[in-house]
C-alpha cells in the first residue's frame, strides 16, 4: 500500500510516444521513488486545452473534462485527480470551477454526459504534480530520498502561465513564484534569478503566430542565460516543447547561439534520486542535456 | 452563417453589449471594466507586435456599439492564455476568457477573420482531439502545415523539418500516428453522443437568451 | 489675587545653565536691574522642589508676579502652571546657551545675552497683571441654526441631544430644504449599492418631537446684534411680527442651489428634454418607482448623464470648481432607471470619476446593474426626434465625433453656495438664487445678494467668505476657524459637499458653536488662544476716534457707540492684538500683553555705547511660527548672532510701531519682525494680522529716513515653524549687515 | 492628577484626529483622557513634510493644538499606551490601557545628553526606517511630552548605563515595568488612525525588491528637511538625485485584489509631491502622474488644474501594469494609455507608489465593542452608542476631513457625558 494514491491524468502530449513521453517517464520514476501511486484514469479523454475555446465553445469542453471527472469519480472513488500538465490541470480546475458555481451549466453537462453513459456525484480534487510534492508531501519529504544532489549545477526555473496564473501553486505571488527554484535546490541545484521567469512561451500561439511566440521564447532564453543558468527546468509539457525546439528557427532569425536544453523538474530528481538517464527520460530530449548525461553515468 | 449574424444583430438591435452578455463566455464581466488598462499593459503580445484593439479598448467598443469592428478584429485572437490580464484586473473581470468567448462568438456568427492562424488552429485542435477523444499530434502537426495548400505545406514541413526530426529522434513523434494508428479512447462513440448533445444544448441556451432579448 | 504686588525672579543653573552662565551675576541683575523683591536660584527649578520654592513664596511670602529665567515658555508648562499668578519666561536656554557656542571668547556676549534676558523677564512681569476675566460676558445658552435643510435639522438635533436649547429659522414654508426633493439618497452604510431613503421625513419628525428645538418657517433674519453669549436676533416671520430671541451662538446652514442650467446653452440647458440633477429627482419623486416620464409624458428609454456641466471650467465663464457629490448623484439617479427597467440605456460621460471612499462600491454596483461610463468631453447636446443628440470626443476610443441618441438628458452642473453678501468684495457676490421652493430648473432671477444674517456688526452683514462664496476656513488644521466669534457655518455653504458629509459637518459645527457659547459665559477666548482671560481695554479720554482698530480687527470684534467710540465685544475678541498695534495713540492694551509689557522689555534690554561694537538687534517674532522656529532651531542647537534679543507677540498684527521706533531711538541698531506667510495662501492663525501688521510697519522706512537711518535696519521677515535651519543663517546674515552699516548714531541718548 | 470618572472622555490616539477630539472636548470644560501608542502625539499629519492644497506645514497647526493642550488643566495624555480592554456600558466604561515603559521619566529636561552618550542605533520609524536614530532619542523636533526615549534593546547594553551617567537630573529609570492601567469613562471617542496599505503585496510594482520604488509616505520623509536626506530628493539605490519621478495612483486602491475603496487622499497627495520635485530640481525635475481618474475633488480642482499647467508634469491615464529594473536601477514602468491606445515601456529615477488608506485596527486584536465594517472601518453601532469613531479610523479622509469628523465625534461624546451629568445633577 503506497503511503498516496491518485488517479492519474496524464493528458494526451504526456501519454507514452507523445510529444512528452519523456516527462511522463520521469513522472514515473520519481513517483516510484517517492511511494507515490499513480493510477491512470482509464478511457480518459482529452482536456479540451486553451485553444479549442473556438471551434467547441463552452459546454463541450466542460463535458469532456466532465467525462474524466465522471470515470475517475467511478474507477478510482476517493481518490484525487493529479495532472502533469498544466494546461489539462488549469482546464480540468476550471471546468471543476464553472460546474460546482454554475448549476444550469451542471444539469446541461449531466444531460451531455447521459449520453456516454455516465454521470457526475462530486467531483474529486483536482492536483497539479506539484501540488502533489509540495502541498502533500513537502519539501522535506522531497529531501530525503537525494541520492546525488545536483551539486554545482545552474538552472533557471521557468515557470511560465499556467501552473502560476490564475489559481498558482501553493498560494504563491504570480509575479515571483518560488516553487520551482525551490524544488531545484532541494535537488542539490542552484536557481538563478532572472526577471522571465513568468513570461508566457506563446502557448499555441507557437503554432499560428510563430513570430510572436519566438519573440517570446527569446526573450526567456536570452535572460535565463544572462543570469548564468545552464538549464531551463519547467513543469509544463507546452512550455518546455516550446522553449527547446524552436531555439534553432530563433538562431535562424536573430542570429543568437542558444543551445539550452530544457529539462522537467520531474527529470532533475530523477536523477537526484539516483534514477538512470534513461528512467530521467533524458534520452527524450531534443536539446541533450550533456551535462546531465555525464552526470547520471557516473 | 451570414445570416445568423444578421439574426443576431437584428435581435439585439443597436444593444450590442446585451448581446455580448447573453451570447459570449463570460460576457456579463465586460460592463465592470473602469477603463484602468492594466490588462492591455499586462498582454505579452500587446508588446511585441501591438493589437489592433487591445482588451479594454474592446470593452470600450462593446459598450459603444462597434459590432461590426469587434467581432472581425483580430485582437481575441491573439491571446496566448496566460491570464495575466485576468490576475492583475483589479475589478476581478476574467478577461482571458472574454476574449476566448468573444472569439468563438465572431467565428459562430462568419465574422471572424478568414483563416484567421489561431481559429484553424482552434478548429483544427478541436477536431482532431475529439475525432479519438485523444490528441494525434502527427495529425494534428500535418493539417496545421498544410492549411495553406499542398506547397505551402510543404515548404513549411521543411522548415519545422529540424524540429520534426529531433522530436523523431527523441521518440517523442510517433510516426504509426500518421497512419491512423497512435492514441484512442475506447468509447469514441460516446464521447461523440455526449459532444453532440452539449453542442446542442449550448446552442439552444443562447438562442434562448437571443429570444428572450 | 493680592492687593499688593510682589516680584518674584527664579533663576535655574539646570540644563547646563549653572556650566555656561555666572548665575550670582544673574542673581544680582534682577535685585539690582529687575527690582525683585525676591530673588532665589535652583540648580533644577522645574523638579518638584524647584516649583515647591516657587508655590511656597506664593501661598505664604504674598509673591504675585514670578519671573522664571530658564528654559523657552514653551517647555515644561506643566512644572510652571500658577495659575493665580502673574508670570514671564526669562529663555535663557533655548534662547541663549543653545544657540551660543561653548567657548571662552564667546563667554562674555553669552553671559551679556542671559542678563539681558534676565531684564527682560523682570521689566515684563512688572507690567502685568493676571487677568481676571471678562466681567461683560453673556450666558445665553441657546444655538441659533439658520437653515432648515439636512444640515441645519442635524445641527439642531446634535445641539440638543447634548441638552442646549436651539432656534432653528428656515426661510421656505417646510423644512427638509435640497434633501427634500430627493427621491433617494446615495447609500451611508454597507453595502453601499442601492439608494436609500432621503432620511427627511425621520428627522422632520424627531425635530417636532423635540421639546429643546423651536423652529420659525417662512422666516429670515432681520437683525442680529450683540456677541456669543449674548446676541439679540430678530426674525421676521412671513405675514406675523418681527420675533426677538435671545442666542448664544450662531450656525448658519444655508445650504447651495444648483448653478443655472440656462447658463449653459450649449449642452442643451433649458431645452424641454435637458433636465438638471434636481429637475430629475422631481421626474423621480413623479413616477415614485415607477417608469419615469419626461414633462412631456413620454416615458424615458434611453438617458445620458452629463458630468461636470458648468464645473471644473477653465475658462472663467462658468464654476471653476468640482462640486463633489454630483458623480454619485448621477449614479444614483442613473440606477432610479436600471432599477426600475434595467433594459434603458442609461449612460455616464465623464472625464474624471469622483466616488471617493466606500463611492467606490457604489459605482461598481451602478457598473454591475448596467448604467455604462464612459470617458469624453461633451461639445453640445441639440434637440433631435423627439429627443435630444449628445455630441462628445470619446476620449478612450479617440473619437471627436461620437454621438449619442437620449429621451433625456441630465445636466450636473454643480452647486452654488447661498452664502449672503460678500462683505470683503460686495461686486462678485454669487447670484442670489431661487427661494428652496422654487422650481430647481427657473432661471435665476440676477440681482443683488440678499444678506443672510444681516449683522449689524461694523464690518459687514454676514461672514466672510473664503472662495467663490463659500464661507469655508482656510486652515486645513482648523475647518471650523471662523472671522466672526461664535457664529459657525456647516454644509454645502461652506465647502460643496454630499448629505454624509453635510450630516458630520453639521455635529462638528455645533460642536464648536456649543464651546464658543460655555467659553462666552466664562469671558474665555475662543480659538487659537483658547481659554485665554485677558481682554482689550480701551481708555476713551484718550482716543481719537481714528477708528482703525474698528476697520483693522480681523474679527469684526469692534463696533462704534452712538458717540462713534469704539465699542468692544469682548467675547467676538480673539485676543490677537491687532487693535493694540493699531491704535497710533496706545489707548488699547491686554492686562498680560500691552505697549508697555513689550515696551519694558525693550527698554530693558542693555545697549553697549557705541564704541563696544556690541549691536543690539531686537527680535519680535510671532509666538504661533516663528518663535517656536527659534526654539527649534535651538533644539538642534543651530548658533545666531549674541547680538540679538528675542521678544514673543501675539502676532506681527499686534506690533505698534512705537516699539520700533522707540528701540531705535534707545540705540538699537536693527530690528527684525518675524511674522506667518500672508496673501492667499496665509498662515497667520489671525487670519489678516500679519498682512495688517506688515502694511503698518511698511510706513516705518520713512520714520528711518526722518531719523537719517539706513530702511533696511527693520527687516520684515516671513517666518514658517520649519525654518529652523535657515533662521539662523539668515539673523546671522542681517546681523552682518547691521554690523557693515556701522552703530546706531542714538546710542547713549 | 484628576481622577477619571464616567463623566470623563476617553480619546484613544493622539494623531491630529484623537488630539482634536480631545481639545474639542476639554476646551467645552470636559475631562478627557488622550491615549498613545508612539511616544509623541501628532501621528501621521506629522510625518508630512507639507499639505494640500496650501503647501503649508502640518507641524504648524501642530504647534497650536500642543499649546491648547498644554494650557489644558483638563486632559490627561498617556504616550505609549494602548487600549487592551473596555468594559461596561454606554457612560460608564471601564477601560484597560497596557503602558510600556519609556525608560525616561517626567524630569527629563529634554537636553539631550543621553543621546549623546549613547552609541547604539535603530530603524528611525519617524522617518519610515528610512533613517537611523540613536537608541536614547527624541522622536523629532516637536514631540510631546518633550522627553527622551529609551529604545528596550538598550536594556543590559553598555549603552543603558553610559545613558544613566549621562543624565544629570536622574530622568533615566531602567526598572520601569510595563503597567496595565484601569479608567473610568462614559464615552471613548475611537480615532486610531490608518496605516500605508502593504506595498510589498501589490507584487507587479516589486516593492522591497527594487530600491528605487518607494511610498508615497516614504516619499514625504525624503522631501522633508528634517528627514533622512536632509529635504534632497535623492533615490534610494545610489543617492543619485532623482529628477524624473513616476507617481503611481490606486496603488492598492480601488482594486479589489487590495482595498476595495478608493482613499481619496492620493491623488492630491501625488499632485502636491510633483511639487517637491519642482522645488527641488526646477525645470529639470520631470514628474509623471500614472492615474485613472484625477479624484481633486471641491475646491482642490484649482490645485489640480495648476500642476496640469506645468510643462514639467505629465498625466497618463492607466494603471501600469507592471515594473522592470534596467541595468542601472531604474524602474522601468510598463503599461498602456487608455487613451487612445498608446503603449509605453517608460524608465524614471523614482517611481512613488500612492498607497492606500488602510485603517490601523484592520487585523489588530480591537476590543469587540469597537464596531467596524468589512473594510476594518469603524462604523457608529447603534447598540453600543458610547464609542463612537473619527477621523482615519472611520473612513478614507484628507486632514481637513479628518479634523471635522473628530469634531463631530467630540460632540457625540458630550451627548454622552452631559446625560450621565443631568442623571447625577
Amino acid at each position: 500500500m503506497a503511503r498516496k494514491e491518485y488517479a492519474f491524468y496524464p493528458g494526451c502530449s504526456s501519454q507514452k510516444g507523445a510529444s512528452a513521453s519523456n516527462y511522463l517517464t520521469s513522472v514515473e520514476s520519481m513517483c516510484k521513488t517517492l511511494d507515490i501511486k499513480i493510477t491512470e484514469i482509464p478511457d480518459w479523454n482529452c482536456c479540451g486545452a486553451s485553444i479549442s475555446y473556438a471551434e467547441a465553445g463552452e459546454l463541450p469542453r466542460h463535458a469532456m473534462n466532465a467525462r474524466n471527472f465522471a470515470l475517475a469519480e467511478s474507477n478510482l472513488p476517493g481518490q484525487d485527480i493529479v495532472a502533469t500538465c498544466a494546461a489539462c490541470w488549469l482546464g480540468a480546475r476550471e471546468s471543476k470551477e464553472r460546474l460546482e458555481h454554475n448549476d444550469r451549466l451542471m444539469a446541461d453537462t449531466q444531460e451531455a454526459l447521459k449520453e456516454a453513459g455516465l454521470n457526475i456525484k462530486t467531483i474529486p480534487e483536482i492536483k497539479h504534480m506539484v501540488e502533489v510534492l509540495i502541498e502533500d508531501l513537502g519539501y522535506d519529504e522531497l529531501k530525503k530520498p537525494v541520492k546525488k544532489p545536483l551539486n554545482g549545477m545552474k538552472f533557471a526555473g521557468y515557470v511560465g502561465c499556467q501552473t502560476n496564473r490564475p489559481f498558482g501553486i501553493h498560494g504563491e505571488s504570480f509575479e515571483n513564484p518560488v516553487y520551482l527554484d525551490k524544488l531545484i535546490e532541494t535537488v542539490g541545484g542552484e536557481a538563478t534569478p532572472y526577471d522571465q521567469k513568468v513570461t508566457c512561451c506563446g502557448g499555441a500561439l507557437a503554432f499560428s503566430e510563430p513570430d510572436k511566440a519566438q519573440a517570446q521564447i527569446k526573450d526567456i532564453i536570452e535572460a535565463a542565460y544572462d543570469s548564468g543558468a545552464e538549464m531551463l527546468v519547467t513543469p509544463c509539457p507546452l512550455c518546455q516543447a516550446n522553449t527547446e525546439v524552436y531555439q534553432g528557427q530563433i538562431n535562424k532569425k536573430y542570429g543568437t547561439k542558444f543551445q539550452m536544453p530544457v529539462l522537467y523538474y520531474s527529470q532533475l530528481m530523477t536523477l537526484a534520486y539516483g534514477g538512470s538517464a534513461k528512467e530521467a527520460g533524458l534520452d527524450g530530449n531534443v536539446i541533450r542535456a550533456r551535462k546531465l548525461e555525464e552526470f547520471a553515468g557516473k | 452563417m451570414s445570416n445568423m449574424n444578421e439574426q443576431m444583430a437584428a435581435k439585439y438591435k443597436n444593444n450590442f453589449l446585451k448581446e455580448i452578455e447573453e451570447q459570449a463566455e463570460m460576457g456579463d464581466w465586460v460592463k465592470m471594466c473602469m477603463q484602468c488598462g492594466v490588462c492591455s499593459g499586462s498582454c505579452p503580445t500587446n508588446f511585441h507586435a501591438g493589437w489592433d484593439h487591445p482588451p479594454q479598448e474592446i470593452f470600450m467598443m462593446i459598450r459603444a456599439g462597434k459590432r461590426e469592428e469587434v467581432l472581425t478584429s483580430n485582437s481575441m485572437w491573439q491571446c496566448t492564455s496566460c491570464y495575466n490580464c485576468y490576475v492583475r484586473c483589479p475589478r476581478k473581470v476574467p478577461i482571458t476568457h472574454i476574449m476566448h468567448g468573444i472569439a468563438e462568438y465572431a467565428y459562430r456568427l462568419g465574422l471572424a477573420p478568414k483563416m484567421q492562424p489561431s481559429l484553424h488552429l482552434s478548429q483544427t485542435f478541436w477536431n482532431n482531439a475529439t475525432k479519438h477523444g485523444r490528441v494525434n499530434e502527427v495529425q494534428l502537426t500535418q493539417s496545421l502545415y498544410f492549411k495553406d495548400g499542398i506547397g505551402a505545406g510543404i515548404k513549411k514541413a521543411m522548415e519545422m523539418k529540424d524540429v520534426a526530426l529531433g522530436l523523431v529522434k527523441a521518440k517523442r513523434l510517433n510516426i504509426m500516428e500518421a497512419l491512423g494508428g497512435g492514441h484512442k479512447c475506447k468509447d469514441v462513440d460516446g464521447i461523440h453522443k455526449m459532444l453532440a448533445k452539449a453542442k446542442e444544448l449550448e446552442a439552444k441556451r443562447k438562442a434562448g437568451k437571443a429570444a428572450g432579448a | 489675587m493680592a492687593a499688593e504686588k510682589k516680584h518674584a525672579a527664579y533663576i535655574c543653573s539646570g540644563c547646563g545653565l549653572g556650566e555656561r552662565l555666572d548665575i550670582d551675576a544673574l542673581e544680582g541683575v534682577a535685585k539690582k536691574d529687575g527690582k525683585m523683591q525676591v530673588v532665589r536660584t535652583h540648580d533644577f527649578l522645574c523638579s518638584q522642589g524647584g516649583v515647591a520654592m516657587i508655590q511656597n513664596d506664593i501661598d505664604n511670602d504674598g509673591v504675585t508676579h514670578v519671573a522664571i529665567a530658564a528654559c523657552s515658555r514653551r517647555a515644561k508648562t506643566e512644572a510652571f502652571n500658577f495659575p493665580t499668578t502673574a508670570i514671564s519666561r526669562g529663555n535663557l536656554r533655548e534662547g541663549v546657551i543653545w544657540v551660543r557656542p561653548d567657548t571662552d571668547e564667546a563667554r562674555e556676549t553669552t553671559q551679556e545675552m542671559a542678563e539681558d534676558y534676565v531684564r527682560m523677564a523682570c521689566a515684563e512681569v512688572k507690567a502685568m497683571t493676571q487677568p481676571a476675566g471678562n466681567p461683560n460676558t453673556g450666558t445665553v445658552k441657546t444655538l441659533l441654526v439658520v437653515g432648515g435643510g439636512m444640515t441645519g435639522m442635524t445641527a439642531a438635533l446634535e445641539a440638543s441631544k447634548a441638552g442646549y436649547k436651539v432656534v432653528l429659522v428656515e426661510k421656505t414654508g417646510a423644512l427638509g430644504g435640497w434633501a427634500a426633493k430627493l427621491y433617494k439618497r446615495v447609500p451611508t452604510r454597507e453595502p453601499f449599492k442601492a439608494p436609500q431613503d432621503n432620511g427627511v421625513a425621520d428627522l422632520v419628525s424627531q425635530i417636532e418631537a423635540d421639546s429643546n428645538i423651536k423652529v420659525y418657517t417662512n422666516a429670515t433674519i432681520a437683525k442680529t446684534s450683540g456677541a456669543p453669549g449674548r446676541f439679540k436676533v430678530d426674525i421676521a416671520v412671513e405675514s406675523g411680527p418681527t420675533v426677538t430671541e435671545d442666542i448664544g451662538a450662531i450656525l448658519q446652514a444655508t445650504g447651495f442651489n444648483l448653478y443655472d442650467v440656462n447658463k449653459l446653452p450649449q449642452l442643451g440647458g433649458g431645452q424641454a428634454n435637458v433636465v438638471d440633477q434636481a429637475g430629475l429627482e422631481a421626474l423621480a419623486r413623479a413616477a415614485n418607482g415607477g417608469a419615469i416620464k419626461r414633462a412631456d409624458g413620454k416615458e424615458v428609454k434611453s438617458v445620458v448623464f452629463v458630468q461636470c456641466a458648468g464645473q471644473r471650467d477653465t475658462s472663467g465663464e462658468h464654476l471653476s470648481y468640482c462640486s463633489g457629490y454630483c458623480c454619485n448623484t448621477s449614479i444614483k439617479q442613473a440606477m432610479y432607471f436600471k432599477d426600475n427597467n434595467p433594459d434603458i440605456d442609461t449612460v455616464v460621460l465623464f472625464t474624471d470619476l469622483r466616488t471617493p471612499g466606500n463611492g467606490e462600491d457604489f459605482y461598481r454596483s451602478a457598473q454591475n446593474k448596467g448604467v455604462i461610463f464612459s470617458k469624453g468631453v461633451v461639445s453640445g447636446v441639440t434637440a433631435s426626434g423627439g429627443g435630444c443628440t449628445v455630441k462628445f470626443h470619446d476620449l478612450i476610443l479617440d473619437d471627436k465625433n461620437a454621438q449619442i441618441d437620449a429621451d433625456l438628458v441630465v445636466l450636473a452642473t454643480g452647486a452654488v453656495p447661498n452664502s449672503g453678501v460678500n462683505i470683503d468684495n460686495p461686486v462678485d457676490a454669487p447670484a442670489a438664487a431661487p427661494a428652496e421652493g422654487e422650481a430647481p430648473a427657473a432661471p435665476v432671477v440676477e440681482e443683488k445678494p440678499i444678506s443672510i444674517l444681516n449683522l449689524d456688526y461694523r464690518q459687514g452683514p454676514d461672514v466672510p467668505q473664503f472662495k467663490y462664496g463659500f464661507t469655508d476656513s482656510h486652515f486645513i488644521c482648523f475647518p471650523y476657524e471662523t472671522r466672526r466669534t461664535g457664529i459657525y457655518t456647516a454644509g454645502p455653504v461652506r465647502r460643496p459637499m454630499d448629505i454624509a458629509q453635510a450630516q458630520e459637518d453639521a455635529t462638528g459645527a455645533a460642536m464648536k458653536a456649543i464651546q464658543a457659547m460655555e467659553n462666552a459665559g466664562l469671558g474665555k477666548a475662543a480659538h487659537p488662544r483658547a481659554g485665554d482671560l485677558s481682554f482689550p481695554s480701551v481708555r476713551l479720554e484718550g482716543c481719537t476716534q481714528c477708528k482703525r482698530c474698528t476697520v483693522e480687527c480681523p474679527f469684526g470684534a469692534i463696533d462704534e457707540d452712538e458717540k462713534r467710540f469704539p465699542l468692544f465685544n469682548e467675547s467676538r475678541c480673539r485676543r490677537c492684538g491687532t487693535c493694540m498695534g493699531a491704535c497710533p495713540v496706545r489707548v488699547i492694551s491686554f492686562e498680560n500683553y500691552s505697549v508697555n509689557t513689550v515696551g519694558a522689555q525693550i527698554k530693558a534690554v542693555n545697549i553697549p555705547d557705541e564704541f563696544s561694537e556690541k549691536p543690539r538687534i531686537l527680535i519680535l517674532a510671532c509666538e504661533n511660527d516663528a518663535y517656536p522656529a527659534l526654539d527649534m532651531a535651538a533644539m538642534n542647537r543651530n548658533e545666531y548672532s549674541a547680538w540679538v534679543r528675542a521678544i514673543p507677540v501675539r502676532c506681527l498684527g499686534s506690533v505698534n510701531t512705537i516699539w520700533i521706533t522707540d528701540a531705535l531711538n534707545s540705540g538699537y541698531d536693527g530690528v527684525m519682525l518675524m511674522g506667518c506667510k500672508h496673501g492667499e495662501d496665509y498662515q497667520c492663525h489671525f487670519v489678516k494680522g500679519s498682512e495688517l501688521g506688515r502694511y503698518r510697519l511698511s510706513k516705518v522706512g520713512d520714520t528711518l529716513k526722518g531719523m537719517n537711518l539706513e530702511t533696511e535696519r527693520v527687516f520684515d521677515m516671513e517666518v514658517a515653524i520649519t525654518d529652523m535651519d535657515t533662521l539662523p543663517k539668515k539673523i546671522n546674515e542681517y546681523a552682518e549687515m547691521i554690523q557693515g552699516f556701522g552703530p546706531s548714531p542714538f546710542k547713549g541718548f | 492628577m484628576t481622577v477619571a470618572t464616567n463623566q470623563t472622555i476617553l480619546v484613544v490616539g493622539g494623531g491630529i484626529s484623537g488630539m482634536t477630539a480631545a481639545l474639542e472636548a476639554a476646551e467645552t470644560g470636559k475631562q478627557v483622557v488622550l491615549v498613545e501608542k508612539n511616544p509623541w502625539l501628532g501621528g501621521r499629519t506629522a510625518q508630512l513634510y507639507r499639505y494640500f492644497p496650501k503647501m503649508c506645514h502640518p507641524t504648524c497647526g501642530l504647534e497650536i493644538n500642543l499649546r491648547r493642550l498644554k494650557a489644558n488643566p483638563r486632559i490627561q495624555v498617556y504616550t505609549l499606551a494602548e487600549v487592551t480592554g473596555i468594559n461596561g456600558v454606554k457612560g460608564d466604561y471601564t477601560v484597560t490601557v497596557k503602558q510600556t515603559p519609556r525608560y525616561v521619566n517626567e524630569k527629563c529636561t529634554a537636553c539631550g545628553d543621553c543621546a549623546k552618550a549613547v552609541d547604539g542605533e535603530i530603524d528611525d520609524a519617524f522617518n519610515y526606517n528610512l533613517g537611523k536614530t540613536k537608541v536614547a532619542y527624541l522622536p523629532h523636533v516637536m514631540s510631546y511630552p518633550q522627553r527622551y526615549v529609551l529604545d528596550p534593546s538598550i536594556k543590559g547594553t553598555p549603552d543603558a548605563d553610559k545613558a544613566k551617567a549621562a543624565c544629570k537630573v536622574g530622568a533615566i529609570d531602567l526598572d520601569m515595568q510595563e503597567e496595565l492601567l484601569n479608567f473610568k469613562a462614559g464615552a471613548i471617542v475611537w480615532a486610531t488612525g490608518w496605516q500605508p496599505y502593504d506595498a510589498k503585496k501589490i507584487t507587479p510594482y516589486r516593492y522591497g525588491e527594487f530600491a528605487n520604488v518607494i511610498t508615497n509616505v516614504e516619499f514625504e520623509r525624503l522631501a522633508d528637511p528634517k528627514g533622512p536626506t536632509g529635504g534632497k530628493i535623492l533615490r534610494p539605490s545610489d543617492g543619485k538625485e532623482a529628477r524624473n519621478v513616476a507617481f503611481i495612483q490606486c496603488a492598492g486602491s480601488r482594486d479589489e485584489n487590495h482595498l476595495r475603496h478608493c482613499s481619496r487622499f492620493c491623488c492630491m497627495g501625488s499632485l502636491k509631491q510633483t511639487h517637491y520635485v519642482q522645488e527641488a530640481y526646477g525645470d529639470a525635475g520631470k514628474s509623471t502622474i500614472y492615474y485613472i481618474d484625477i479624484r481633486a475633488i471641491d475646491r482642490f480642482e484649482d490645485f489640480y488644474q495648476k500642476v496640469k499647467a506645468n510643462p514639467n508634469v505629465g498625466f497618463i491615464k492607466s494603471k501600469v501594469a507592471r515594473i522592470t529594473q534596467d541595468k542601472d536601477q531604474n524602474p522601468v514602468l510598463w503599461g498602456v494609455n487608455t487613451e487612445g491606445y498608446k503603449r509605453y515601456s517608460t524608465p524614471h529615477d523614482l517611481v512613488v507608489l500612492a498607497v492606500g488608506m488602510e485603517p490601523s485596527v484592520k487585523g489588530v486584536e480591537i476590543p469587540a465593542e469597537v464596531m467596524s465594517d468589512s473594510s476594518g472601518f469603524v462604523m457608529a453601532d447603534p447598540a453600543n452608542a458610547g464609542i463612537f469613531g473619527a477621523g482615519c479610523a472611520t473612513n478614507a479622509l484628507d486632514v481637513n476631513r479628518a479634523v471635522q469628523s473628530a469634531t463631530a465625534a467630540a460632540l457625540r461624546a458630550i451627548q454622552v457625558v452631559n446625560k450621565v451629568a443631568r442623571a447625577e445633577a
